[in-house]
């Protein structure tokens, strides 16, 4: 299990492939990646990720291993980053990797969920127009209610 | 005690981390006195529902005792992923 | 769109970032990839598979269109291995790109439920006792009753 | 008619394809004609609900009509992914 919060960039297939490298009693390995999508209008010029030191580290650790607790996983990789993003860039990744693939997609979706509203990221969008952070959907409380 | 303000909590506030001398028994209370000292706390503070309180790093409640407490955090609903 | 049926071995990794460098208004991608896993007993020498070529790339395509008309994505990739592989080696990989998660999610779960049973691959496990022809489970013909 | 076998009903009759002249009006009619040539047929096809059938590429039923297909395949229920 590795969790890392970071402000550099990280490469999806290197990181995908050593994930991959592991144990070969996991048959299926589940990568989710976020990317900063530009805006419908076309003007982002930049995503900031703001964190809290500390508790984020704490937070996705506690998120991973939940997530190890309750399904039957080999393995498990969350990466996250702050600072200054741009449309394109890759924002974060959660990988799972399990002996079932119902195990490892399920994971990786309950990580995803969680750390969507129980990590503290906050995320502001830089427009040519002015700077806004970031509301936090409804939806994306509402998809905890599955777990 | 550690009070940390993020997003636009912080902005609002106008600095990310202050030391605070408190008798505050809960959260709810030291809500209370920080938007009594400014309007720029009260304008923050001014709708709970829209934030969300950590206590020495996990999240809690504002009816939450802070006895013990070192570090308390006030934030917007947050938006990683 | 792309549907690979191939005997050579691909890069879980540098399929990941060519999937993952196409258009940004995809903020969500997730991969899944099938690995050879070894047998309890330790002894898998090679996997065989086999399959129907000319029915397996139509029945791929038709499975990655389907998700496409069900989900909104921006793009799907679905890569399958026949022949002879070893424990550990990748046997297939799904990739599916979206504005939001929960598409992404879905339609890779949907490409892999139909992919087990409804494209024509059939797995062989050769162990130094003998050969035998994978059953097909029950629970992955159930699996289709989700969707 | 191309009639096509995999995995193990190809091993159980002993090749992968042949051609067969046939006036078979249905998958079940096929099925019965080539079970009545020989064992190795017969062993194959003794339990239909463990084989599956393609007519021309596209999986089907033992009770549809092989009017107009050229290519017939059997296989067991399939185990890809």
């Amino acid at each position: 299990m590795r969790v890392a919060v970071q402000e550099e960039a990280f490469d999806l297939g290197a990181e995908a492939n050593a994930f991959a490298a592991g144990d070969d009693a996991n048959g299926a390995i589940v990568t989710f990646t976020g990317v900063v999508r530009d805006l419908a209008s076309g003007d982002l010029d930049v995503m900031e990720i703001e964190h809290y030191p500390g508790m984020t580290e704490r937070a996705l650790t506690k998120i991973a291993q939940e997530a190890k607790d309750r399904w039957s996983l080999g393995d498990v990789l969350v990466i996250h980053r702050h600072g200054r993003l741009a449309a394109g860039d890759r924002i974060m990744m959660v990988a799972t990797a399990a002996p079932h693939r119902k195990d490892a997609f399920e994971a990786a979706e309950y990580l995803m969920d969680y750390l969507k509203s129980r990590a503290p990221f906050w995320k502001k969008e830089v427009t040519n127009t002015g700077a806004e952070w970031v509301a936090a959907k409804d939806e994306d409380e509402d998809a905890l209610t599955r777990w | 005690m550690d009070v940390l303000y993020f997003a636009w909590v912080r902005e609002r506030i106008g600095l990310p981390k202050e030391k605070v001398d408190t008798q505050a028994a809960t959260v709810n209370d030291l809500v209370a006195e920080l938007s009594a000292r400014e309007d720029r706390y009260a304008a923050a503070f001014s709708d709970l529902s829209a934030l969300r309180v950590a206590l020495d790093q996990e999240l809690s409640d504002f009816d939450a005792s802070l006895i013990g407490v070192r570090e308390v955090a006030f934030f917007p609903p947050m938006t990683g992923g």
